[in-house]
């Protein structure tokens, strides 16, 4: 039970993906939540790993260093849209951005 | 339990622990030095599964380019500022039934499943092609053979990222 | 000759469309008679001319002219004979009891024409006037002359329709339109009984061709009397359904109720359509369906019946009215009411009898009274006549004439086609219905001389105005009423019973009508064989009733009394005078179930639609089925098209709920997804176990 | 095994888009004089060339065939979509240039995120395993997030960008995790062999596999817009600047579908009796709020973002009859919507103002009096949208309903029908604006830009001719062949 | 003398006539010159009703069931031809279509006085989609006619009707489009069963098609389980169309809504589609279910009969009146029909040509007298017929064919649709006459306000009579109504066939009998 196996992989990267989606639902605050969204994804390479190591197939390791890659242009943009944001609402609050609704 | 096994948990209480901070620090600073520790944490739980480069990529990509990046931006759109005037939302009860609900479906299921033994041939791992050893190598090797079209597209991938960036970033 | 029978109708019809389409507005009221009357006798005479090388042929076959297919409406699963192709043709007949029609139509119908061209020289509309009648005459030659029942029944709504415009001709007051409508309507619900007899045999034989129909029904009388729908049999529901259809248009109970409206109609109108020709037409119906009849034993007593009862109530209503035309009216309906008797009883041949004596001296007396109301500048109450005797002297003669007829005083008409009914009912056993009839024969006396003796008799009780009047009617009017009158004597003589001459047969009727009215075997109309000495004592109670009912008249009216007496009797029975000066409140009793309902009814939709009940209200819409109508109106608005309208808000609340998730805070949304994520899983699960 | 570098050649296309969209960024920024028209012209043209190149390969190499270590098929499928895709994305440009000119910013980035997304559209349609179809969906992710703010001087524009982002990064983290399970059951993300291994580990009762599939599920229906994850869709669709907007309605919805329907059919096909009720619920659910919560939309932007999230329910009715007839019934259905759609958002454009002016229905009041013709193309475009004859709608909502019928889903169907009958009535709001009202002084007269009325103009032809005559288009549907669960 | 009409495709020209006149008329000519569209649209009209007539004379009695065939290719990838051909009963109805749709253009003149062209070009395209429907024998192309001719009927309601247009050609458009989007699913199952098959049912394997002469092959073939699923979904869009209750109150609202001539080809034509397509389709294609559900239909029918009546009678609208009493007399077509033998059959059909001649007529009477008074409530009359004399008779003449007089039109088909229904059950056809007396009660009162009593009313002292144009479109309507009451055999001997077609389809009964004979 104690010992590791990937089901504790499992469990972990689930709560961790919990709390991400946690973030991004109950957080007002836009780099909170771009936060949160890191999170997300980075759970996700908690299981392509631990399947990797499962299955001793190194295609969950490629998997996993494209899901940074997308990680990372994701940050770029999402952060692009904060700024781009901020210039005009001089705000990165969430609720400052509901023109749209209906 | 072994000392392998002792490192998991530790290192999955610092990244839970580090999240939970992530999600719930009112100052983004804070909240981005936590998600370091949460980074720097599961790059240590890579390493526990045989994943040597992913765990660098992970330090390099997130520790270092994602978590300036980061930084860069809430120091640019002035720290103080970015502070929330109410911190959560107010369906955030609901959010974390949800994430509960969710968290003990999901969970209940990975806790029982059922997995053959691990790691049956652990020289994929090290083993790339023609007896070179080493992780960088193997993953290397099948990146660069097997994978090299979504390689190619991650390139795209990047460039959209950068125009993106620019395009967004760019004051007008 | 006889080929040209299909002329007969159609002379009329195009007199019509001449007068009333093609050359409307551009003649003469001389021209416009001459076309009308013109055509109305080439009719006759070709009419008389055909019966009369039939009858110089010795042509003992009917006469039938198919013109063309009329509905070939295809397969029917015909319970006689299997699957065959329905088929009616438009075509005419002419046997002994069409050519008694024909004269009776032609005949009467060409003198009341001609009456029409001087009653009618002041009044606008005359072209219209004689379309309308030219139009009648030829559906009412349809109606006798077809030869098969749709045929029949074409005829039969055009002089529906016909009446239907004259009654309403002066359309411009309230009244008439109303009489009008009310009077079509009322036929109408005869003709659904009408209809629904003829899609019995129509899908019965595939056919409605009345001989083919009645050779077929006399060759095996056990299909009539097969069991049917409803409990009755095949001939049986048939001849209900006919009599219903009789009962509309010769205003029988409880039918009757538009005749006496109709007489809102100009006076020739009345003389023609309501006493004539059209309201007969319900007579010779029964008695062209005579097989049936013979075969539907039951339904032949309700005719009986219903006939002698609408006699005798009609008769008493007749006794309390003071309109001249209303007491002609009531007088009509309880004449049919005769025929009726006749016709239930299985005396087809009195029935037509009485049916052609009839339209003789009902026509002169309607004619008298046009003359009357036509010298009076148009009044029609008798209360405000008396003497006029000396002014109208043509007309006067005639008119006592006519009310001899009717009364039965032997030598004239009446007494002879009224004694053979009364003779029929005796004979087939029916004594109850022979006291009903010998009673109305009483009344009937009684009222026709009460209005002889109002008339004409005593002080002159109008306006000084009206006096200074008074004038007999042109010759164009008096003539006919000559004829008429001649006609209402010597009629009667073609139908001598044989009692009177001794049991030799010189009944020159029963001998024409024979072969339409042949008995067959166990159906009604068997006649029991009497006694001579029983024959002429029944005589002689009918002529000393009718003897009675005239002393009785001149004992109240006569002596110049005027109105005292009568109106001395109705204060000792103010109760029984009520009742009868209001014909038994039956229009009050039909207008108020209505009315009531309605009014409750419309007072709970009052939000709903006050404009509705204003129609009702000021129509006084005499059916119950504007209370339906108002409930379906409503249940259109408020449940059918309330739940599509229900349906659509449902769909708009749904709509704005949605649009309401739709907050704009991302937060939300991600919520949502989440929310979906979990609801999937749900989902699957549940499905899956 | 090593692949054939010859194999490249067969890349064709797509490299070819991706060249033109570095060259389109290097001379827009460098080039001086190389302004709106000539991006375009330059984005138009690479975009007709990939497709030249396209059908040329196709005619040589029709057949399946793997490549690149099976990362890559080449199949009558592919180029099916392959070819909505580039046609829907001509169109925007054609669109996009007057709107751009209006709004006063840089051609060159915009067109090149426009033909580098259109590129990841053609990686996707091509994928052959999940790793490869999900960096060509991030590829186009991304820069739809960019375009969708791409007007970022409007707070709307940025604020669709946002939200866009938001939701589409978790959604694609849920569609990866799910990824991250399917591999974890089936020990491969190559399509062909993951329905063996997730058959085999169904088989063996494991609980990720549906739980893999259901993430993955979810993430796919967000990209086409399908309730219940279609929350983004209304106010991204309104944010975004307009052509970008048809764009995602047209081209990235295709591109969607087509891998949806490859995933499903050929990644999952093991498992359809499982997911044909979720698609069916999803289906439903699409089908039934998209057209309710469009009923009583006053905005003609915002109402064509319900219906575009109803029609993603319509067409699910096609994916879930798992036939041939199915399939083509998709593929049709994606081609006609394209065109309407864009045609649609085109009228939407040419009345537009800056600061988004004239997108509401009064702004249509009495455009049968203004620009009769603008006005009967709109016509057509709701006609078609409706479904109702002679019009490419209705030959596609008729071949989807038949596949349904067919496959025994007649319920789906009836749904289907009685929704889209419902639909008329919003989609009418619009008609009788333009037909049935006055016009108003208020109302803006419709932009004289030639090469967004040739678009429209060519929409609708389009939209006519697969209404009157679709033998072709059908034929053309048809050259997308799956091998069938 | 009409031979030449075999050797070309007759069919396809009178249809398409009026979409090529609609098309000259957009891009021919200009829309400030309305005396110019609407002869150049009536001309056409008119050519189009004189190249039907040849149809009439053309027609081959004795010959196959359909003619004038016509055949092409056209979708062929999913097996859906252009095929284009009538028996009797299309034949009477596109005859009617055009001949209706003539006197409509020709009464729109002087009533419709704002945006000609367009009208006209709906008017047109209308006239195109009514025709195909009755012309088509695929059933896809049947289906595509069918909405396509919904749209400018739209219109028409929605841009020149009355006060409460919109809401009323919204809903017109709802209530038939949810029907005939369920009518496509049973296409649809019908196409697979005859083709590839469905799944639960299996399948026929014939050549994929919409050919409705093959489905009227295979009707005994289908199992009679589906063919009630198909026949509901049939149902829905028929019963709109007719309209049968409780379906019916799109109708009051969108003729009264509808300017005339809008009305006269909504009450003369296109309600006519709902029934013909019961004839064409649901009744041979699905004879099991149709005889299972035979009492259920003759109920709604006799209950439509009865309602329709009674709610005309509560009614203060002229147009309202007649708009109810559609939905009685279209119960009347729907009885017979479902009587299942040659008379109701027979009967029904003619009585679809009779309803359109005399109903369409009255639709066209209302827009005369509210053109003159621009208001159609029976209280603002009253004793007119002492001013409009030509008027009060023609009226006269169609109330009384509407009302069933004998020797007019009406009669005929009431009278064989009733004997046909007593045939199959005697009380349907005592519902029906009770409905035959409602009809001329509620008839008859509308034409006693409005036409007789005292002339009340200031504003109508100086009503101007029919003119020239109004006789002109008028006068063929009452022409036909005497010719069909009194000589109705040759329309009788074009429907033999067909009806003998449908009955034996249909009732086992008289199959097994022509078996015998």
């Amino acid at each position: 039970m104690l010992a590791v196996t990937t089901n504790h992989y499992l469990v972990l990267s689930f709560l961790l993906f919990t709390i991400g989606l946690f973030g991004i639902m109950a957080r007002r605050n836009l780099i909170t939540v771009l936060m949160s969204l890191e999170l997300v994804l980075n759970s996700v390479n908690l299981n392509l790993v631990a399947f990797s190591y499962q299955l001793s197939d190194l295609t969950g390791q490629v998997f996993a260093v494209f899901t940074i890659t997308v990680a990372a242009g994701e940050a770029a943009v999402g952060l692009g849209i904060l700024i781009a944001l901020f210039r005009l609402r001089e705000t990165t609050q969430l609720d400052q951005a509901a023109e749209l609704k209906g | 339990m072994s000392g392998a096994d002792l490192l998991f948990y530790l290192f999955a209480a610092l990244a839970l622990g580090a999240a939970v901070l992530v999600v719930s620090l009112r100052n983004p600073m804070y909240g981005a030095i936590s998600l370091l520790a949460t980074f720097l944490s599961i790059a240590a739980l890579f390493l526990l599964r045989h994943a040597e480069f992913v765990a660098a990529v992970q330090i390099f990509v997130y520790g270092g380019g994602i978590m300036v990046l980061f930084l860069f931006v809430i120091m640019l759109v002035n720290l103080h500022r970015m502070r929330e005037t109410t911190k959560y939302d107010r369906q955030t009860p609901l959010a974390a039934v949800l994430g509960v609900l969710l968290v003990a479906l999901f969970v209940t299921v990975f806790a029982a499943a059922s997995f053959g033994p691990p790691l049956a041939r652990p020289e994929v791992f090290t083993a790339g092609a023609r007896g070179i050893s080493g992780n960088t190598q193997a993953v290397a090797w099948v990146l660069y053979r097997d994978y090299l079209l979504p390689f190619e597209i991650a390139s795209l991938f990047l460039l959209i990222a950068m125009i993106g960036a620019v395009v967004l970033g760019r004051r007008t | 000759m006889r080929e040209l029978l299909w002329l007969i109708p159609v002379l009329p019809f195009a007199g019509a469309l001449l007068n009333g389409v093609l050359l409307r507005g551009r003649l003469g009221k001389r021209a416009v008679a001459w076309i009308a009357c013109g055509a109305v006798a080439l009719a006759a005479l070709l009419g008389l001319a055909i019966i009369a090388e039939q009858l110089a042929g010795g042509h003992h076959e009917p006469f039938e002219q198919e013109l063309y297919t009329w509905i070939p409406a295809g397969p029917l699963a015909a319970e006689v004979g299997g699957l065959r192709d329905l088929e009616i043709g438009m075509g005419f007949l002419l046997d002994p009891l069409s050519a008694v029609m024909l004269f009776v139509v032609t005949f009467v119908g060409f003198w009341i024409h001609l009456y029409s061209v001087g009653y009618m020289a002041h009044e606008e509309g005359f072209q219209r006037y004689f379309t309308y009648l030219n139009l009648f005459m030829g559906a009412m030659l349809l109606l006798v002359l077809g030869n098969n029942y749709l045929v029949t029944f074409v005829g039969w709504e055009g002089v529906g329709l016909c009446s239907y415009l004259l009654i309403g001709f002066y359309y411009r007051e309230e009244f008439p339109p109303y009489a009008g409508r009310k009077a079509f309507i009322v036929n109408r619900v005869g003709d659904f009984g009408f209809l629904l007899g003829l899609f019995a045999l129509a899908s019965t034989f595939g056919t409605l061709r009345y001989t083919e129909l009645f050779a077929r029904l006399a060759a095996s009388p056990e299909l009539g009397r097969a069991a049917y729908v409803g409990g009755l049999s095949f001939a049986s529901f048939v001849a209900l359904c006919l009599f219903v259809g009789a009962m509309g248009k010769s205003a029988q109970i409880p039918l009757y109720v538009w005749l006496p409206d109709a007489m809102a109609g100009p006076t020739p109108v009345s003389a023609l359509i309501h006493a004539a020709t059209m309201v007969t037409a319900g007579v010779y119906m029964v008695v062209r369906s005579n097989v049936l009849y013979q075969l539907a034993e039951g339904i032949s007593f309700t005719v009986a019946a219903i006939g002698a009862a609408t006699a005798i109530v009609a008769a008493t209503i007749g006794l309390a009215q003071t309109d001249i035309k209303k007491v002609l009216a009531y007088s009509t309906v309880s004449q049919l009411g005769y025929m009726f008797l006749a016709a239930g009883v299985g005396a087809y041949t009195a029935a037509i009898f009485h049916l052609l004596t009839h339209a003789f001296f009902k026509a002169l007396l309607f004619l008298g009274s046009g003359s009357v109301i036509h010298a009076m500048g148009g009044e029609q109450d008798m209360r405000r006549m008396g003497g006029l005797k000396k002014h109208l002297p043509v007309t006067y003669w005639t008119f006592v004439v006519g009310a001899l007829a009717i009364a039965g005083v032997p030598g004239f008409a009446g007494f002879f086609s009224k004694d053979e009914i009364l003779h029929a009912a005796a004979a087939e056993g029916q004594w109850l219905l022979w006291v009903v009839g010998l009673l109305t024969a009483l009344l009937t006396a009684f009222y026709m001389f009460r209005a002889v003796h109002l008339t004409f008799h005593g002080e002159f009780r109008g306006s000084e105005e009206q006096a200074h009047h008074l004038h007999e009617s042109p010759p164009v009017m008096t003539v006919p009423l000559v004829v008429l009158a001649v006609g209402a004597v010597v009629s009667g003589f073609i139908g001598l019973p044989a009692l009177f001459t001794g049991g030799r047969d010189w009944n020159l009727f029963h001998r024409f009508l024979h072969p339409v009215v042949a008995e067959l075997p166990g159906g009604v109309g068997e006649g029991h064989e009497m006694g001579a000495a029983l024959e002429w004592g029944l005589v002689g109670v009918a002529v000393l009733t009718a003897a009675l009912g005239i002393g009785l008249a001149w004992s109240f009216y006569g002596r110049g009394r005027g109105l005292e007496r009568g109106r001395a009797w109705a204060a000792r029975f103010p109760f029984v005078h009520r009742l009868l000066v209001n014909k038994y409140y039956v229009d009050e009793l039909y207008d108020a179930t209505i009315v009531r309902g309605t009014w409750a009814a419309a007072h709970g939709l009052h939000r709903f639609d006050a404009g509705v009940i204003d129609g009702v209200g000021v129509h006084g819409a005499r059916n119950a089925t504007v209370t339906g109508s108002l409930l379906s109106g409503f249940f259109d608005k408020y449940v059918v098209d309330g739940l599509v309208n229900l349906v659509g808000t449902v769909l708009a609340l749904f709509s704005r709920g949605f649009r309401r998730l739709q907050t704009g805070y991302v937060g939300n949304y991600a919520l949502v997804l989440a929310a979906g994520l979990f609801a999937l899983v749900c989902a699957w699960a549940l499905l899956r176990f | 095994m090593p692949f054939d570098p010859q194999e490249l050649l067969l890349l064709a296309p797509e490299i070819l888009l991706s060249l033109a969209g570095l060259l389109m960024l290097l001379v827009g920024t460098v080039g001086r004089g190389f302004g709106h028209r000539e991006s375009a012209f330059v984005a138009i043209a690479s975009l007709l060339l990939t497709g030249g190149v396209l059908v040329r390969l196709q005619l040589q190499v029709p057949g399946p065939r793997l490549i690149l270590a099976g990362m890559f098929v080449i199949d009558g499928y592919a180029f099916a979509w392959k070819v909505i895709v580039l046609l829907a994305t001509a169109v925007t440009v054609l669109l996009s240039m007057r709107f751009l000119e209006e709004g006063r910013y840089r051609p060159a980035e915009y067109y090149s995120l426009l033909l580098l997304a259109t590129a990841g559209m053609l990686f996707m349609a091509s994928g052959a395993t999940l790793l490869t179809i999900w960096i060509g969906l991030e590829t186009m992710a991304l820069a739809s997030y960019v375009l969708a703010g791409y007007f970022k001087r409007e707070v709307r524009s940025t604020e669709a960008a946002l939200k866009y982002f938001i939701l589409g990064a978790m959604s694609s983290g849920v569609l990866l995790y799910g990824i991250s399970l399917l591999y974890g059951a089936a020990g491969t993300v190559h399509l062909g062999a993951l329905a063996r291994g997730l058959a085999a580990a169904n088989e063996a009762g494991s609980l990720l596999v549906p739980l893999g599939w259901l993430l993955l599920a979810a993430g796919l229906f967000f990209k086409v817009a399908a309730v219940p994850f279609h929350i983004w869709t209304p106010d991204v669709y309104v944010g975004a600047p307009t052509p970008v907007t048809a764009w995602l309605a047209a081209a990235s919805k295709g591109a969607s579908f087509a891998i949806l329907v490859r995933i499903f059919y050929q990644g999952l096909g093991t498992l359809r009796l499982e997911w044909q009720w979720i698609v069916a619920l999803v289906a439903v659910a699409s089908m039934v709020w998209g057209n309710l919560a469009a009923l009583t939309q006053q905005n003609v932007k915002r109402m064509l973002a319900y219906s575009s999230i109803a029609h993603a329910g319509y067409v699910l009715i096609g994916v879930l009859a798992v036939s041939e007839i199915g399939l083509w019934s998709v593929v049709f259905y994606l081609l006609t919507y394209s065109f309407v759609t864009l045609g649609a958002f085109g009228t939407v454009i040419l009345l537009e103002r800056r600061e988004y002016a004239g997108e509401t229905l009064a702004d249509y009041a009495g455009l049968a009096r203004r620009a009769p013709f603008l006005a009967a193309m709109m016509l057509l475009f709701l006609v078609a949208l409706t479904g109702i004859p002679p019009t490419g709608g209705f030959v596609g909502k008729v071949y989807l309903f038949a596949a349904a019928v067919q496959a025994g889903w007649a319920w789906v169907a009836v749904v289907g029908v009685v929704t889209s009958a419902i639909s008329l009535y919003y989609y009418f709001g619009v008609v009788v604006s333009m037909y049935l009202k006055e016009p108003t002084d208020t109302a803006p007269a419709p932009l004289p830009a030639r090469s967004i009325r040739f678009a429209v103009a060519l929409c609708a032809l389009v939209t006519l001719a697969m209404g009157v005559y679709p033998g072709p288009f059908i034929d053309f549907a048809k050259t997308a062949l799956l091998p069938l669960p | 003398m009409f031979d030449w009409v075999e050797s070309v495709p007759i069919l396809s020209i009178v249809c398409y006539l009026p979409l090529l006149g609609a098309l000259a008329v957009v891009f021919g000519l200009r829309g400030d010159r309305p005396e110019t569209i609407r002869k150049f649209a009536t001309g056409v009209a008119f050519v189009d009703f004189l190249l039907s007539v040849p149809l009439w004379f053309a027609f081959d009695r004795q010959g196959p069931l359909f003619q004038f065939r016509e055949s092409a290719s056209w979708i062929e990838t999913i097996g859906v031809r252009y095929e284009f051909g009538v028996d009797g009963i299309a034949l009477l109805l596109v005859l009617l279509t055009t001949l209706l749709g003539f006197l409509a253009f020709l009464s729109s003149w002087s009533a419709i006085r704002t945006r000609e062209k367009e009208y006209y070009v709906f008017l047109l395209l209308l006239q195109t989609g009514m025709l195909g429907v009755f012309m088509a024998l695929d059933f896809f192309l049947f289906y595509v006619f069918w909405e396509v001719m919904l749209l400018p009927m739209y219109f028409l309601i929605g841009i020149w009707g009355g006060p409460r247009r919109l809401y009323a050609a919204i809903k017109f458009f709802l209530y038939t489009l949810v029907g005939s989007v369920l009518m496509l699913l049973g296409i649809l199952a019908l196409y697979f069963f005859n083709g590839p098959g469905i799944l639960g049912w299996g399948g026929l394997g014939n050549e994929p098609t919409f050919s409705i002469l093959q489905f009227h092959e295979i009707a005994s073939r289908i199992p009679p389980d589906l063919q009630l699923w198909i026949f509901w979904a049939f149902f829905v869009g028929f019963a709109i169309k007719v309209p049968m209750f409780p379906f019916h109150t799109w109708l009051p609202d969108a003729h009264v809504e509808a300017p005339t001539a809008g009305s006269v080809i909504l009450a003369g034509v296109l309600l006519k589609m709902g029934t013909y397509g019961f004839v064409r389709f649901s009744l041979p294609i699905l004879p099991d279910a149709t005889m299972e559900l035979l009492p259920w239909m003759a109920l709604i029918s006799i209950i439509g009969i009865l309602y329709g009546a009674l709610v005309a009678m509560a009614q203060k609208d002229i147009k309202k009146l007649v708009a109810y009493s559609s939905v009685s007399h279209l119960g009347f077509v729907m009885l017979g029909l479902f009587a299942l033998n040659g008379p109701g059959v027979a009967g029904s059909v003619l009585q679809m040509i009779n309803h359109g001649i005399s109903t369409g007529a009255l639709f066209l009477l209302v827009g005369v007298i509210y053109e003159r008074r621009h208001t159609r409530l029976i209280a603002e009359y009253g004793g007119i017929s002492a001013v409009m004399p030509r008027y009060a008779t023609i009226f006269l003449i169609i109330t009384m064919s509407s009302i069933g007089l004998p020797a007019l039109n009406g009669f005929v088909g009431e009278f064989t649709i009733l004997v046909g229904a007593f045939d199959r059950n005697w009380l349907w056809a005592l519902a029906g006459a009770i409905g035959i007396v409602l009809g001329a009660a509620y008839m008859l009162w509308m034409y006693q306000r409005v036409f007789f009593g005292p002339l009340a009313n200031a504003e109508n002292r100086n009503l101007p009579d029919l003119d020239r144009r109004e006789l002109a479109y008028l006068l063929p309507l009452v022409l036909l109504c005497f010719w069909i009451g009194l000589y109705p055999k040759p329309f009788f001997d074009v429907l033999e066939k067909p009806v003998e077609q449908v009955v034996r389809a249909v009732d086992p009964e008289y199959r097994a009998e022509a078996a015998r004979n």
